[in-house]
């Protein structure tokens, strides 16, 4: 087997943000920190109140937490699978890509499934979901998918960040207790290599189904019911396809975001964000093809219930919001990104945010309309969050930038070995790889 | 066992309301202040449904009082983490407070919308704290709540029953809400007792289900207006 | 349908040991000796009459004290108390120790009349007990938790000894 | 904590020796907790005879799943003891 040694004082780059902390370093934590313990108050408020300080009331039980939870745990697909494809589609683009990846699905998952608790009326007893629970119910397919989702992640994640932590471990410059803990006694042996690689690919197989039945059993907690604009059997695949969507646009965000605070424009060449934008358009197109699936079905059933959320949706109250998603979701990606010449820096990373925006409005045009449209009638009422619920979604993204923060500061943000692999072995590889998938001449394969 | 039910006759019903403030009184429903009715918090266990049905000139406006429907197959009870919301051995959906984590699937999955919630803590005026019924727990805030069908009083009726050394009646046992109806539209009994008068008018022609085509299975029966249009 | 068993277990200890911790302990208004008033015949009734009557069976008042204790019967201390309290017209100010939390639905009736239920099932062998109670009523203390009815319940097959979690929890 | 030396131990190697063991007895440790989840579970939906078949057949993908987490981690844990040029450092 090739093998090759990192090198531990190359691209001084991608280690400069873990050993020089800057004034900057400080006020972005603490301006965080001001959000999330913000947001803590008005959590402690509500659990002392009870939830009337939301905005959420009979019929609408539900609101922003559930639309943030599906929205968050949505994002944290980015990563893992992602990161899972490529390496398994052997993309040689992938090695600046997928450390980042890897790290939004671990922080984001993390911050998605507390959002169930924030949501509950009595978190004292969230204890009872593992005294009594009860696998009938789709909650608990959530919390055994979610959690064995973050349990994959975080080792997915951790594995190859090994190389790179003994690469800290020998520059010595900072907490070597902490990587030589973490490095768990690498020292770049061919065993360890050869260990270590095939963990990797067993994981990266791993993580695919799990992510892909951890959105499918999201939607089902919605598919699952009787209610219209529920009860849909496309709803697995969809909520996966749009959790796919909205990951990548999340990527692109964290992405260019690190490349202008980290000056990484050597590894985050234009052509990382080209190969990915056509990934972001594919799924824009396909987030689309399911839309436009399923609510044609519902508009050509007629069914009445179904029809009065269906028009509520895209032609009452909700409109503007419905035609919002549908132009962030599909006109402005699919604008931007299929022109070669728009399909800049730039323009990627306005597709990129209004697909976070089309996404997030997706979520809640899944969830309240549904709630405020009940099939027995119900004296009309509209779902406004309140303060409570927007200062926890805003602390709930400023704890998931500070977790990207704090990440960067003890963990290169670019995988080191990976991109040193790519610079050594890549070119080699990919040209044999290539030369497998050609004909083989006359001469030869009558020699053989 | 008994399967119990209820028949209400749209045709006597006149809207007046008795049924939902002898719940709220039975029951010890929640009072919330008229700011947070205003914001929908309003409890009920049973609320009226008025529903005005067709186009002008042809108005009908059609009143029924709507309370949990004790499904047979109930689609509340299926999606509850923790067991806090079950059919018990009556057949009855029940819901058990001390259990509920208060996540309200329950109520996004009930077709029916009779859950409540208790958004905040019950606060009770002076005046009223000695109307409470102490057969009835007060419910903490953030739990879900619902009819019961008056489930005390089916086991007050059992021990009656019990000490007198009969087997239960169907007087014995009679919800607040069909026992306070004074135009007589709410009938209570055994649907599997072929003479109880319950179980005769389930079987009437006029009589509905709400959205039976969910296949609930719902024990609630309406009587439609012999007017009613079709 | 059959009942929770481990779940309920695991309930009991937690219960337990929240018991342990909650519980704080106190000074009764008068140092009662049940071991005394049984071995003079005296039954639990006598004092607790409502527990074969009513939904709980409450703390006697000074007056049903009296009933024996009008006049001085021993030279005690703690029986002047009561002399004390019934002059001075306040009441005894009794510390319950078995208190029910408010979700629980616990008919004494139920129990005492018709199902027969001796009172030692429950709450122990007061009857030999020649001290007051000192435990204050934390959660479950003096019963032993949902666990300690399941017992009963969930083994005797009368049709009256209902399992149902409505049954209780209402 | 910064040594001038980059090749001397600032920290005792068997503190973090220790340390490492733990962080992998941690990940069975949370396999052992999710088990039991799925035990007690089960074991629930048996006594009430609510949807057993459902409880069995998820816990008998779950446990496998959380076991192939735990098994990879620990076969990096092992391998990586076992393919170190000087073991006993």
């Amino acid at each position: 087997m090739r093998r090759f040694e990192p090198d531990s004082t190359r691209d001084e780059t991608l280690f400069r943000p873990i050993e020089q902390t800057g004034a900057r370093f400080y006020l972005t934590v603490s301006v965080l920190v001001a959000i999330i313990l913000f947001a803590l108050v008005m959590y402690t408020r509500q659990v002392v109140l009870g939830l009337r300080v939301t905005g959420m009331m009979q019929p609408v039980t539900w609101g922003f937490y559930i639309v943030n939870f599906v929205f968050f745990i949505g994002i944290s697909h980015a990563g893992t699978l992602i990161s899972a494809i490529l390496r398994l589609t052997q993309a040689e683009w992938r090695r600046p890509i997928t450390r980042m990846a890897e790290v939004i699905t671990a922080i984001v998952l993390a911050i998605g499934a507390l959002h169930p608790i924030l949501d509950l009326g009595r978190p004292d007893r969230v204890m009872n979901v593992f005294l009594f629970g009860r696998l009938q119910s789709p909650l608990l397919w959530d919390v055994t998918s979610i959690s064995a989702y973050f349990a994959a992640s975080t080792v997915y994640l951790f594995l190859p960040l090994i190389p790179d932590i003994a690469l800290i471990r020998e520059r010595g410059k900072k907490h070597r207790w902490l990587y030589t803990f973490m490095s768990w006694g690498w020292q770049g042996t061919p065993e360890q290599w050869k260990v270590l690689t095939r963990a990797i690919n067993i994981m990266m197989i791993v993580v695919v189904p799990i992510a892909v039945s951890v959105h499918t059993v999201i939607s089902y907690i919605f598919a699952m019911t009787l209610q219209s604009g529920w009860h849909s059997t496309i709803f697995g695949p969809y909520f996966v396809v749009g959790a796919i969507f909205s990951g990548i646009a999340a990527l692109f965000v964290a992405m260019i975001a690190f490349r202008s605070a980290f000056r990484l424009q050597a590894y985050l060449k234009l052509v990382h964000f080209q190969q990915l934008a056509k990934l972001l358009l594919a799924m824009s197109i396909l987030w689309t093809y399911f839309t436009f699936g399923e609510y044609l079905t519902g508009y050509y059933g007629g069914e009445p219930e179904e029809m009065k959320t269906l028009l509520y949706k895209v032609a009452g109250r909700y409109a503007p919001l419905f035609w919002t998603m549908v132009v962030c979701n599909f006109v402005v990606p699919v604008v931007l990104l299929s022109s070669r010449r728009l399909r800049t820096i730039p323009g990627i990373l306005v597709s990129s945010i209004t697909v976070l925006i089309g996404m997030w409005l997706e979520r809640l045009i899944i969830v309240v309309p549904s709630l405020e449209n009940p099939r027995m009638p119900f004296p009309g009422r509209i779902y406004i969050p309140s303060l409570t619920e927007i200062s926890l979604f805003t602390g709930a993204l400023a704890l998931f930038a500070l977790g990207f923060v704090l990440f960067s500061k003890f963990f290169p943000i670019v995988s080191v070995w990976e991109v040193q692999e790519g610079r050594a072995l890549g070119k080699e590889e990919t040209v044999e790889r290539v030369e497998s998938y050609l004909p083989d001449d006359e001469v030869s394969h009558a020699g053989a | 066992m008994a399967r119990w039910g209820m028949v209400i006759d749209l045709d006597r019903c006149t809207g007046c309301g008795a049924c939902v403030a002898a719940c709220k009184v039975e029951n010890n429903v929640q009072v919330v202040s008229p700011a947070e009715g205003e914001r929908g918090r309003r409890m009920h266990w049973l609320r009226l449904l008025v529903e005005a049905r067709g186009e002008y000139p042809h108005v009908e406006v059609r009143i029924a009082p709507n309370l949990c429907m004790m499904c047979e197959n109930p689609p509340c009870t299926k999606v509850c983490p923790v067991h806090a919301t079950y059919r018990g051995e009556d057949g009855l959906v029940g819901q058990i407070y001390p259990r509920c984590i208060g996540c309200r699937y329950c109520m996004a999955a009930c077709p029916y919308s009779v859950k409540a919630f208790n958004w905040g803590s019950p606060e009770w005026p002076e005046a009223l704290l000695s109307t409470l019924n102490p057969d009835v727990s007060m419910r903490p805030k953030g739990v879900v709540e619902k009819c019961t069908f008056c489930y005390h009083r089916l086991q007050l009726g059992r021990e009656k029953a019990r000490a007198e050394g009969r087997p239960l009646r169907e007087s014995d046992y009679q919800p607040a809400c069909v026992h306070s109806c004074p135009a007589d539209a709410m009938t209570f009994g055994d649907l599997d007792d072929a003479l109880s008068p319950a179980a005769q008018l389930s079987r009437s022609t006029r009589a509905t289900r709400a959205l039976e085509h969910l296949g609930t299975e719902p024990r609630v029966f309406y009587l439609e207006k012999r007017d009613a249009p079709l | 349908m059959r009942r929770l068993a481990s779940g309920m277990a695991v309930v009991a200890v937690m219960a337990a040991a929240g018991s342990a911790g909650c519980a704080r302990e106190v000074l009764q208004p008068v140092a009662f000796n049940h071991r005394l008033h049984a071995d003079n015949n005296v039954p639990c009734l006598t004092c607790h009459p409502t527990a074969a009557t009513g939904q709980g069976a409450t703390l006697p008042a000074v007056s049903v004290c009296r009933r024996c204790h009008e006049d001085v019967l021993y030279e005690a201390p703690e029986e002047a108390k009561i002399r004390l309290a019934a002059e001075s017209g306040h009441a005894l100010g009794w510390v319950p120790v078995f208190a029910l939390r408010p979700y629980v639905y616990f008919s004494h009736r139920r129990h005492v009349t018709l199902g027969k239920v001796a009172c030692a099932a429950c709450h122990g062998d007061v009857e030999r007990r020649s001290t007051p109670f000192r435990m204050a009523a934390g959660p479950f203390s003096g019963i032993r938790g949902m666990g300690a009815c399941l017992r009963c319940h969930d083994e005797s097959h009368s049709p009256y000894a209902g399992v149902d979690c409505v049954d209780c929890h209402r | 904590m910064r040594a001038p030396d980059p090749h001397a131990p600032s920290w005792h190697p068997r503190g973090i020796r220790v340390l490492q063991i733990l962080s992998i007895v941690l990940m069975w440790a949370f396999l052992g907790g999710v088990v039991a989840w799925m035990v007690n579970v089960v074991q629930l939906s048996l006594s009430l005879g609510d949807a057993l078949t459902v409880s069995v057949g998820i816990s008998l993908v779950v446990i496998p799943v959380y076991t192939l987490v735990a098994g990879v981690l620990t076969y990096v844990f092992f391998g990586l003891q076992r393919g170190r040029r000087d073991p006993e450092s």
